[in-house]
């Protein structure tokens, strides 16, 4: 069984590029409480310090999916929060 | 199958995955480093990746392509440090004709554009160093950097 | 400069040869010897030329493209005899973007194939051996057996 | 001086693929007289031996470029006279 205090309670947050250098690395760990949906989380990371990177073209991916602010998160989804693409 | 790599790539390679004695158009294209970005000139660059999506968004697009014409397609796109001139991404498409060759060839870089999460941090010659579209999106204010945006 | 060989064409060379620091796009294109044609099972085929025209008509088309499109391009045509799969022609554009490239690219591939004296004699795999078009010409009276006839 | 007699009164044409197979090789020979345009030269490779093979679509050209029925055709001009192109 999972326990709620170790686990879930925390959305482990995959970070890419500047979004990495500014907010404290490749993957962060933030807490899950009051976070529902991709829009919650995003506002979260923009209230951490230097979270005003986070800007409005930024890309989310649950699950390896692009998803649009609406998408649900869940404590255990792998989240990917990412800058404008650049590749190619 | 890994669409991802920190070798060089070899188009020659590509061009043998697809080839075939049915397929006698194949079309390609070549992404190569640019020695300047908006005006300052550039030293060398580096690419990164969320790699397991971006794999999984390369193979998507491949399959795609093979849905939409009768071809075969593939891809690769370079991660790591990358000097002006070294091929960053390389699409091979062959078909029968070559009008669904060039359609599968520009379909796949557009898209690969588009949607597969991969970026670019420049060096410039006067020392500074950048990330690619990071300072579009600082500057303004509720305006969309990109196409492909979700917000 | 001649575009006429009777070398396998190298399609890294052609791509040096347009390849540039500010030219990040490069489209090209490979036409290869298929192993069917019109429903018939092809063993082999030669190429032959008008040589002198065929080499002033495809620096003409090369120069067209350059003039239409910020580009460098070149093409390569094969001649003599060539087994299935041997890349009779190639083309290739480099640009600063990939738009041109792949516009230049595609123009020179159809007016190559329009307007440079080139024909090929193909040899079936049950013996027979025929120059392409001849027969179309033949069967019709009157009727034209490709768009850019003259009379 | 050019001798009308053995110059001028002949004109070289070049021929190739099915068309040089069937008349009598790649490079012909054929009377100048009562030729004036490429109109006419079609003619009188039409009346040869296998002539038919010049059918409706052949290509001409004079010094090198694709040249319409209507061109002028003189002796000491280059003359090609082409089956359907099938290149790339």
């Amino acid at each position: 069984m999972i326990t709620p205090a170790s686990v879930a309670s925390t959305i482990r947050v995959r970070l890419f590029a500047s979004y990495a250098e500014r907010l404290g690395g490749e993957l962060i760990e933030v807490p899950a409480e009051g976070i529902r949906t991709v829009a919650d989380l995003l506002e979260r990371l923009r209230a951490l310090p230097n979270g005003a990177v986070v800007g409005p073209a930024t890309l989310v991916a649950v699950n390896l999916r692009h998803s649009p602010p609406g998408t649900a998160v869940r404590a255990g989804d792998e989240v990917a929060v990412m800058p404008p693409l650049a590749g190619g | 199958m890994s669409f991802l790599t920190r070798l060089p790539i070899q188009l020659d390679g590509l061009i043998a995955e697809v080839a075939g004695p049915d397929r006698g158009g194949i079309a390609s294209f070549l992404g190569t480093v640019r020695d300047h970005h908006q005006g300052r000139a550039v030293r060398g660059l580096e690419y990164t990746a969320y790699e397991p999506m971006a794999e999984e968004t390369c193979r998507e697009i491949l399959l795609e392509a093979a849905a939409r014409w009768p071809v075969q397609v593939t891809l690769r796109h370079r991660l790591g440090e990358l000097a002006i001139g070294d091929v960053a991404v390389a699409v091979v498409a062959a078909g029968g004709h070559r009008d669904e060759a060039f359609a599968a060839c520009r379909y796949v870089i557009e898209e690969l554009k588009g949607r597969v999460p991969v970026w670019k941090r420049e060096t410039f010659v006067d020392g500074t160093v950048e990330w690619v579209n990071a300072s579009q999106q600082a500057i303004g204010s509720g305006q969309s950097a990109m196409g492909e945006t979700l917000e």
